[in-house]
């Protein structure tokens, strides 16, 4: 009820536990044992792993917009993408004279024959500059979108739907050479961040790491925002929005400060992902990637703040051995995962317990005949509760 | 919620365990194939795995590389760039593969070349591209822009004698930088600005009506060609559009360079009988080695057993034809290092490795592009090209920007 | 001098797609009135209602707020920011969350995003809510899911919710909807005892339960979007119009 | 002709055993002779036939330029030029026809020739040929039977501006009776006048290319004002007065034909959308599922017809009538397939989410993404081969106006398809039924009405109203696995603008939609163009958010 604490005990020893066997234990296995070695783990690997957990970021980002606001964004991705650009720009920048034309232009300026380098362009090689746009560029579209969205009261499905234009309306222009973001090829051949080499493994390791401890980070944000009273208005949004609205809150408001911190959250992970994955283009941001996020939190478990990261790192992982596993059947796998996932557990996996417990709670129960009934009803699927609450005028 | 704890972790336990692969035996060389099996561009790049495969058999049978039989292994990019270099990563760092072949689009390209150059990898391209890149860790099989567009419309120029060129692309890398290209060799042979259109359609656009109208009255006024850069999938309903305008490849010929046999199987061919194409093969060439290949091919596919290969109506392009040589000028160079060290194997692929191919003798030059033949050819109704013109062996030019201006 | 109207609504017209709902309405309620409105389906009760609490804007007409507040123009939140508590026909509370902090979110308080970031419940807040839960006899239900409550709870949480806002003026849309006879009979007890201190507009069907709320104070009777008639109950009942669009078809 | 002749009797008598007198006809004779010739002499032996007045002439030099003209050389050692007959024999061999007389060669023995296409070397051709054929194939083109021929002749004859084609051009527009060659005709000898620099003559050109709104004349004319500004005193002055003013009736002409052309693309463009929007206007706009596999329902209608075009290509072969008739059985085979995928679809997924919209998306997602592969392992990934329908092919020209067949079918199919729908839901009790349980489900349940079963039907029917768009698409561009997600954000704009579950509305919107993209796209090209509509359909739901015609009966927050 009105619990103060961020975590109970035991929790913070999960996440701490957690937090520091991929924070450093991971880490430290990867440089302290030889290639080879059977617990080595390797730089891809450690690559790889980094990459999933910038994509748990944009899940946790997709979660906090759909499971607690109800708000099914498809263009998740298109923030992702501009905190990646953002990002990509600078890096870009820092290739200096190492490109195709040993000429202080980014590459594909030069053999598009650019005079020199547009002034937006310009303050990106502030290392700051680009953090800064990487959080307010993403929390700015959102910002405007969501202001005329809001305003006029687009929710649900429309909401989606507009957002899935949006998204699909910037990858076009973004696919546009013309737009100095280098179009369908994007921003890429990245070599140096802050001075360091990006294919160094240190330097590897290290962006891995900031990736561990910013979806710690993210986490523990997401827990105190969803535990204070601005999380039970969130949630209340999502289950009545009428009634929050005749209670006295311009649910618009807090709708679009959910929206753009969601932006801002989504296009920090874009921006690690671009660094470890080393480029950035348009297709990020086609409407299918907010779709896949989507999944994700759906197949981990909406309206928890654990189930989208079990999500995203489960279906990644799922993905990268399927492809190569199966190449030809992996998208028939993962398709009939997501039906099946949302005809039969709309919880998620995260619920797979709950419910499992649930299950035996009630058969116990059961066998021991005159006890006393379950106090609680068995929890219902968030989407079911919409659907409860869906008459009200 | 103490049991979505233990879930995060029983996950996490699994994703671990995931990571971690087979080892390889040692008689065998392992070798990538890194091509998009499902999205957007498995509808071109499969046949590539197809050809690959199929190489390797063939040069298993005859015994190998020094000696050791060629062990594929085949990843899907799923046309989803990052996903392409993490497969390039898992090639190179896991699988320690001697070379890979692979990749379609520039931007696949572009997205794994600083895998390859970190890993020091070893790829070959295969597919027709803007240039204007040169990493000492790829080997473009590939034709340059000046191995097919500008002797393309050299073509138009010289043998047809037209003189206004409209130029259609899709709108990316390529075609904007080929139409660069191509407006200033234009300018160098005289042809005024005002006699050359540009234009750019988004991938996957279907309405060409405005376009197709506009060419009409662009060609009204005589002797005019369209240069068409347009991606695979655009093609049928641009050519659709123009057939129907009543536009005729003997009045406004249109000359593809991203349409080869193998988009053929998915286009009307009536529509486009006449149209022109360039490439450096084309299955209608005539000589003893295509020959040979041609029939070895088509019974490979009868036989062959691996999943999700189509065995019927297939046909052979250029893009198939430079995988097969990159294999082949691979094993060459890897015969004349005597071995798969990356260093000796650039080494010796630069000094000039030849071999016989298909479409006719091909050589690596020192700056990994390919001496080979280019031929301009029309559409038959049976989705073939008649050769109207070869040029022979023509010297793979990356850099080409600036350079006709200055002569 | 003027009476001492809470709400005032004057020459008000609405047309849907070119339904008039709402027809010339003139309404008035006295600071601390228990109003019964009634009407036969489709009389424009609900649009009544959306027009005051700015759910719909009105084509022409007035709306106040006690003195001269003016409504039009102004939106939902706003509204009941002003002191305007409304009830849906179908109760409407946070089914995820408990009962306790379906009151907790509804209490009087600040109510903009940055405050709520950090807000922390007070003692007086705690004690009001204690309250309240008397009020609507929730006590022992505080933890539940209020999803899983019965269907007259949540009508009488849904009330709790509306008096943890303290409005002045209470909207109030078939409170004993689902209800059995012995809470319907306790929501008018719960009604009647909160006149006086607010003031209240009830719109309902139930016949028995409007007489019991009604008592000697005036029903209004709605027809075709405007009022057919205002009177003490059986004025009304006697009215031969009322009795022709309503009363008797209602038998 | 006459200058020719020495030429060609010349060339004549180098050929022994065929020669004008067996009957054959001067024309090909001569072609005859020029196919047999030395390879460096076929230019010089090809322009003996310029001028020359025979219908053969084009048709063989077509084929000779196609690699389809091959030599037969006798056992007495000598050469005949053949083609081969249009159809195989039973055996896939082809009988060998004479140039010179359209006859059946014979063998050594007397027997027919009966021979393999793929086992003949054509007669080759090289640039210069090619150039000595155009010359002769324009002036023949001046006489083929086929107007639309003569007229791309008469054109590029006007356009070549050579001295020698004035006369021909003068001597066949006494002769010629067709309307559109004669205006061709007119055009291209004011083209002569023109480049005449006699003044007369160049102001009753101008006048004339200006009545014919001839764009080459414009082009000329242009180039003459030019040539008067760089180079004064060369052009009298009345005369650019008269170019100008041509030039700007021509001009003036183009707008309005180029309005009219944006305004049928757009009608057409918006007729596209409309089929493919109204499969997912019952689907979405009237049930509610969020059906993202809606593209994949077109998808299947296009394999549909795809299937049906091979089945009618092995009975009754490419070429013919019956072959044009498949595209007819295909839209009931579209349609019934792209039924039955919906019906399996609905049963399976869809009616466990109803009540959960948002749901219904992602599963719908999956689906699609199951489809996609099921397409690529089923049809390959390449695209597939369709072969668009004789009735289908071609244009025809009002007034400049170029409107293709198969855009015209397109238009024409759009209204039928929503004339049917209307009176399916106004007219029969299936509508009725459908309309009532999408409008209440609950209480048409109440009523009777198996309210399962009509979510079936209902269902069923726009997965097939959608698997007809597949068909139509075939006809308009490419089919592959992928041709569903081009355009399925399209599809939802349209039905969310028009207002969701008015199909009325729908129709407006894809029209609206259609129109204003083809209208922005010459000013902003394709892909800003499309952008602009992208953003302009966003402002407007924000401005109207339930679209054109919003939708009372149904909520669907």
């Amino acid at each position: 009820m009105q619990r103060t604490v961020l975590l109970s005990r035991g929790q913070w020893m999960v996440f701490g536990g957690i937090t520091v066997t991929l924070g450093v234990v991971l880490p430290l296995l990867n440089v302290l044992l030889v290639p080879g070695h059977p617990l080595q783990v390797s730089d891809f690997t450690l690559n790889l792993y980094g990459k999933y957990l910038t994509l748990a970021v944009l899940a946790l980002g997709v979660d906090l917009l759909w499971g607690y606001t109800g708000l099914l964004s498809l263009g998740q991705a298109l923030f992702f993408s501009l905190g990646g650009y953002a990002m990509g720009m600078h890096l870009m920048l820092m290739i200096g004279k190492r490109g195709q034309y040993k000429s202080d232009l980014p590459d594909f300026m030069v053999f598009l024959g650019y005079p020199g380098l547009p002034a937006h362009w310009q303050p990106f090689y502030s290392f700051w500059f680009a953090l800064a746009a990487t959080l307010l560029v993403p929390a700015g579209v959102a910002l405007l979108f969501g202001f005329f969205a809001f305003r006029s009261r687009i929710k649900g499905v429309y909401f989606s739907i507009l957002t899935q234009a949006l998204t699909y309306a910037a990858a076009l222009l973004f696919f546009r050479n013309d737009f100095t973001f280098g179009g369908n090829n994007g921003l890429t051949d990245f070599k140096t961040v802050l001075g360091h080499e990006l294919n160094d493994p240190g330097t590897r390791r290290t962006l891995y790491v900031l990736s561990v401890a910013l979806l710690g980070g993210v986490f523990l944000l997401g827990r105190a925002l969803t535990r204070s009273r601005f999380g039970q208005i969130q949630r209340a949004i999502r289950d009545s929005e009428n009634r929050v609205l005749f209670s006295g809150y311009a649910t618009a408001h807090y709708k679009l400060f959910i929206f753009a911190l969601c932006a801002m959250i989504t296009g920090l992970g874009g921006a690690l992902y671009v660094c470890q994955v080393g480029i950035i283009n348009p297709s990020e941001m086609m409407p299918d990637k907010s779709l896949e996020a989507i999944v994700w939190v759906a197949v981990g478990g909406r309206g928890t703040l654990v189930g989208p990261i079990v999500g995203a790192l489960s279906v990644n992982a799922l993905k990268s051995w399927a492809t190569r596993a199966y190449p030809d059947l992996w998208l028939i796998v993962m398709g009939g995962l997501f039906i099946l996932v949302v005809l039969f557990l709309p919880g998620g996996v995260v619920s797979v317990p709950g419910r499992v417990s649930a299950w035996w709670r009630r058969r116990q129960a059961r066998r021991t005949a005159a006890g006393v009934a379950v106090a609680e009803k068995p929890v219902p699927a968030p989407g079911e509760k919409s659907a409860e609450s869906a008459s009200t005028p | 919620m103490i049991h979505s704890w233990k879930t995060y972790l029983a996950a996490a336990s699994l994703a671990l365990g995931g990571a971690l692969l087979p080892a390889h035996a040692a008689e065998t060389v392992k070798v990538g194939v890194l091509h998009s099996l499902s999205g957007t561009m498995a509808i071109s790049e499969t046949s590539l795995r197809d050809v690959l495969l199929f190489t390797f058999d063939e040069i298993n049978a005859k015994g190998g590389v020094l000696g050791k039989k060629i062990e594929a292994v085949v990843v899907d990019g799923a046309s989803d760039w990052p996903l392409f270099a993490e497969k390039a990563k898992q090639l190179l760092e896991q699988d320690k593969v001697a070379a890979t072949f692979g990749c379609w689009t520039s931007v696949s390209r572009k997205s794994v070349l600083p895998v390859f150059e970190k890993n020091n990898g070893l790829l070959f391209y295969p597919v027709q591209y803007e240039g204007e890149e040169l990493s000492k860790n790829i080997f473009y099989t590939a034709e340059a822009v000046n191995q097919q567009a500008t002797p393309g419309v050299d073509y138009l120029l010289k043998d047809l004698g037209k003189k206004k060129f409209y130029l259609l692309g899709s709108d990316y890398v390529y075609p904007r930088t080929t139409n660069l290209v191509l407006k200033e060799y234009l300018a160098s042979k005289g042809v005024p600005a005002a006699n050359i259109k540009e234009k750019y359609t988004p991938f996957g656009h279907t309405d060409y009506q405005q376009i197709v109208s506009e060419i009409k009255q662009f060609a009204a006024s005589g002797d005019a060609a369209v240069v068409s850069t347009l991606n695979g999938d655009t093609n049928v309903p641009f050519f659709r559009e123009y057939a129907n305008a009543g536009l005729k490849a003997e009045d406004v010929p249109v000359i593809s360079f991203s349409v080869s046999e193998d988009e053929f199987r998915g286009l009307p061919t009536k529509d486009l009988v006449g149209q022109l194409g360039a490439w450096s093969y084309f299955q209608s060439v005539e000589s003893p080695a295509n020959t040979a290949f041609k029939k070895a091919f088509f019974a490979w596919l009868e036989k062959t057993s691996v999943p999700g290969i189509e065995k019927k109506g297939r046909v052979t392009n250029s893009p198939m034809v430079l995988s097969y040589v990159g294999v082949y000028l691979w094993k060459a160079a890897v015969e004349k290092a005597g071995s798969f060290d990356v260093a000796k194997v650039t080494a010796a692929l630069e000094s000039g490795v030849s071999f016989n191919g298909p479409g006719g003798k091909v050589t690596f030059q020192k700056n990994h592009h390919l001496t080979k033949n280019v031929y301009v050819g029309e559409t038959l109704p049976n989705g073939q090209f008649k050769i109207l013109k070869s040029f022979e062996q023509v010297y793979g030019e990356p850099f080409l920007k600036g350079t006709f201006g200055k002569k | 001098m003027k009476t001492d109207w809470i709400l005032t609504v004057e020459g008000v017209n609405k047309t849907f797609d070119g339904f008039k709902a709402i027809s010339d309405l003139n309404f008035y309620l006295k600071r601390g009135e228990l109003r019964v409105v009634i009407g036969p389906n489709g009389a424009g009760k609900s649009t009544f209602f959306d027009l005051i609490t700015g759910r719909t804007k009105p084509d022409s007409g007035k709306i106040e707020f006690g003195k001269d507040t003016d409504l039009i123009g102004l939106n939902e939140y706003q509204i009941n920011r002003l002191g305007v508590g409304r009830k849906f026909q179908t109760p409407s509370v946070y089914t995820d969350h408990t009962v306790w902090e379906n009151l907790q979110l509804s209490l009087k308080g600040p109510r903009g995003v940055f405050a709520t970031l950090f807000q922390r419940i007070t003692p007086a807040q705690r004690t009001r809510i204690d309250e309240l839960l008397e009020v609507i006899r929730l006590q022992a239900k505080r933890d539940w899911r209020a999803g899983a409550l019965a269907h007259g709870e949540k009508q009488w949480l849904e009330i709790g919710m509306l008096l943890a806002q303290d409005p002045e003026l209470l909207l109030v849309d078939e409170p004993a909807a689902g209800m059995t006879d012995d809470e319907t009979h306790r929501t008018g007890e719960l009604l009647i005892s909160l006149a006086g201190k607010h003031s209240i507009v009830v719109v309902e069907h139930d016949m028995t339960f409007v007489k019991q709320i009604a008592r000697d104070g005036e029903l209004t009777v709605l027809h075709q979007g405007s009022v057919l008639c205002e009177g003490r109950f059986d004025a009304v009942q006697a009215n031969p119009k009322v009795r022709e669009v309503y009363l008797g078809r209602g038998k | 002709m006459r200058r020719c002749l020495p030429l060609f009797l010349l060339l004549l008598a180098g050929v022994t055993g065929l020669t004008g007198a067996n009957g054959v006809p001067p024309g090909r004779a001569a072609l005859v002779a020029a196919l047999l010739a030395e390879p460096d002499a076929q230019p010089a032996a090809l322009r003996a036939l310029v001028g020359v007045e025979d219908e053969a002439i084009l048709p063989v030099l077509t084929a000779w330029k196609q690699g389809e003209v091959f030599l037969y050389t006798g056992a007495d050692g000598v050469r005949i030029p053949f083609r081969l007959d249009t159809a195989p024999d039973d055996q896939g061999r082809f009988a060998a026809l004479a140039v010179a007389d359209g006859r059946r060669l014979l063998d050594a023995e007397g027997r027919p020739l009966s021979l393999e296409a793929t086992a003949l070397k054509p007669i080759d051709t090289d640039g210069a040929i090619r150039r000595a054929m155009r010359d002769v194939t324009e002036l023949a083109a001046l006489v083929a039977p086929d107007v639309a021929t003569r007229v791309a002749a008469a054109d590029r004859l006007g356009q070549g501006l050579k001295p020698e084609h004035r006369p021909l051009l003068e001597k066949r527009l006494q002769v010629e009776s067709s309307p559109a060659v004669r205006r061709a005709l007119h055009v291209a000898l004011a083209l002569f006048d023109l480049a005449s620099g006699e003044p007369a003559r160049q102001l009753a050109a101008a006048a004339v290319l200006e009545e014919k709104d001839s764009l080459a004349g414009a082009t000329q004319l242009k180039t003459l004002i030019d040539q008067a500004a760089s180079q004064p005193n060369t052009v009298d002055s009345a005369v650019v007065a008269r170019a100008k003013s041509a030039v700007y009736s021509i001009e003036t002409h183009y707008q309005v034909v180029n309005f009219v052309g944006t305004l049928f693309r757009g009608l057409s463009l918006g007729s596209v959308l409309l089929i493919m929007a109204l499969g997912l206007a019952i689907t979405f706009g009237l049930m509610g599922v969020i059906n993202m596999s809606h593209g994949e329902l077109m998808v299947v209608g296009a394999y549909a017809t795809y299937l049906v075009q091979d089945l009618f290509i092995l009975w009754f072969g490419k070429s013919g009538t019956a072959f044009s008739w498949y595209f007819v059985a295909a839209l009931p085979a579209a349609f019934l397939g792209a039924a039955a995928m919906g019906l399996i679809l609905e049963r399976c997924v869809i009616r466990f989410l109803y009540r959960r919209p948002l749901e219904s998306l992602l599963a719908t997602w999956g689906v699609s993404l199951i489809l996609q592969q099921l397409f690529r392992l089923t049809f390959g990934a390449a695209n597939v081969q369709i072969l668009s329908p004789d009735f289908l092919m071609g244009s025809v020209t009002i007034r400049d106006v170029t409107l293709a067949y198969n855009r015209i079918f397109v238009i024409g199919f759009a209204i039928a398809v929503v004339v049917a729908l209307v009176l399916l839901l106004t007219r029969t009790s299936l509508g009725l039924t459908i309309r009532a349980v999408t409008q209440n489900r609950t209480m048409a349940a109440c009523m009777g009405v198996r309210t399962d079963r009509v979510n079936m039907l209902t269902f069923a029917f726009g997965s097939g109203l959608a698997g007809l768009a597949g068909a139509c698409l075939t006809q308009l561009g490419n089919v592959g696995p992928g041709l569903g997600q081009t355009h399925i954000v399209d599809n939802f704009m349209v039905v969310v603008s028009g207002g969701v579950g008015n199909l009325f509305g729908t129709v407006l919107a894809a029209l609206g939609i259609g129109a204003f993209d083809q209208v922005l796209q010459p000013w902003l090209g394709a892909v800003m163009g499309k952008v602009v509509v992208l953003i302009a359909i966003i402002l407007f739901l924000q401005w109207k958010p339930g679209g054109l015609f919003p939708s009372r009966s149904r909520n669907l927050d």
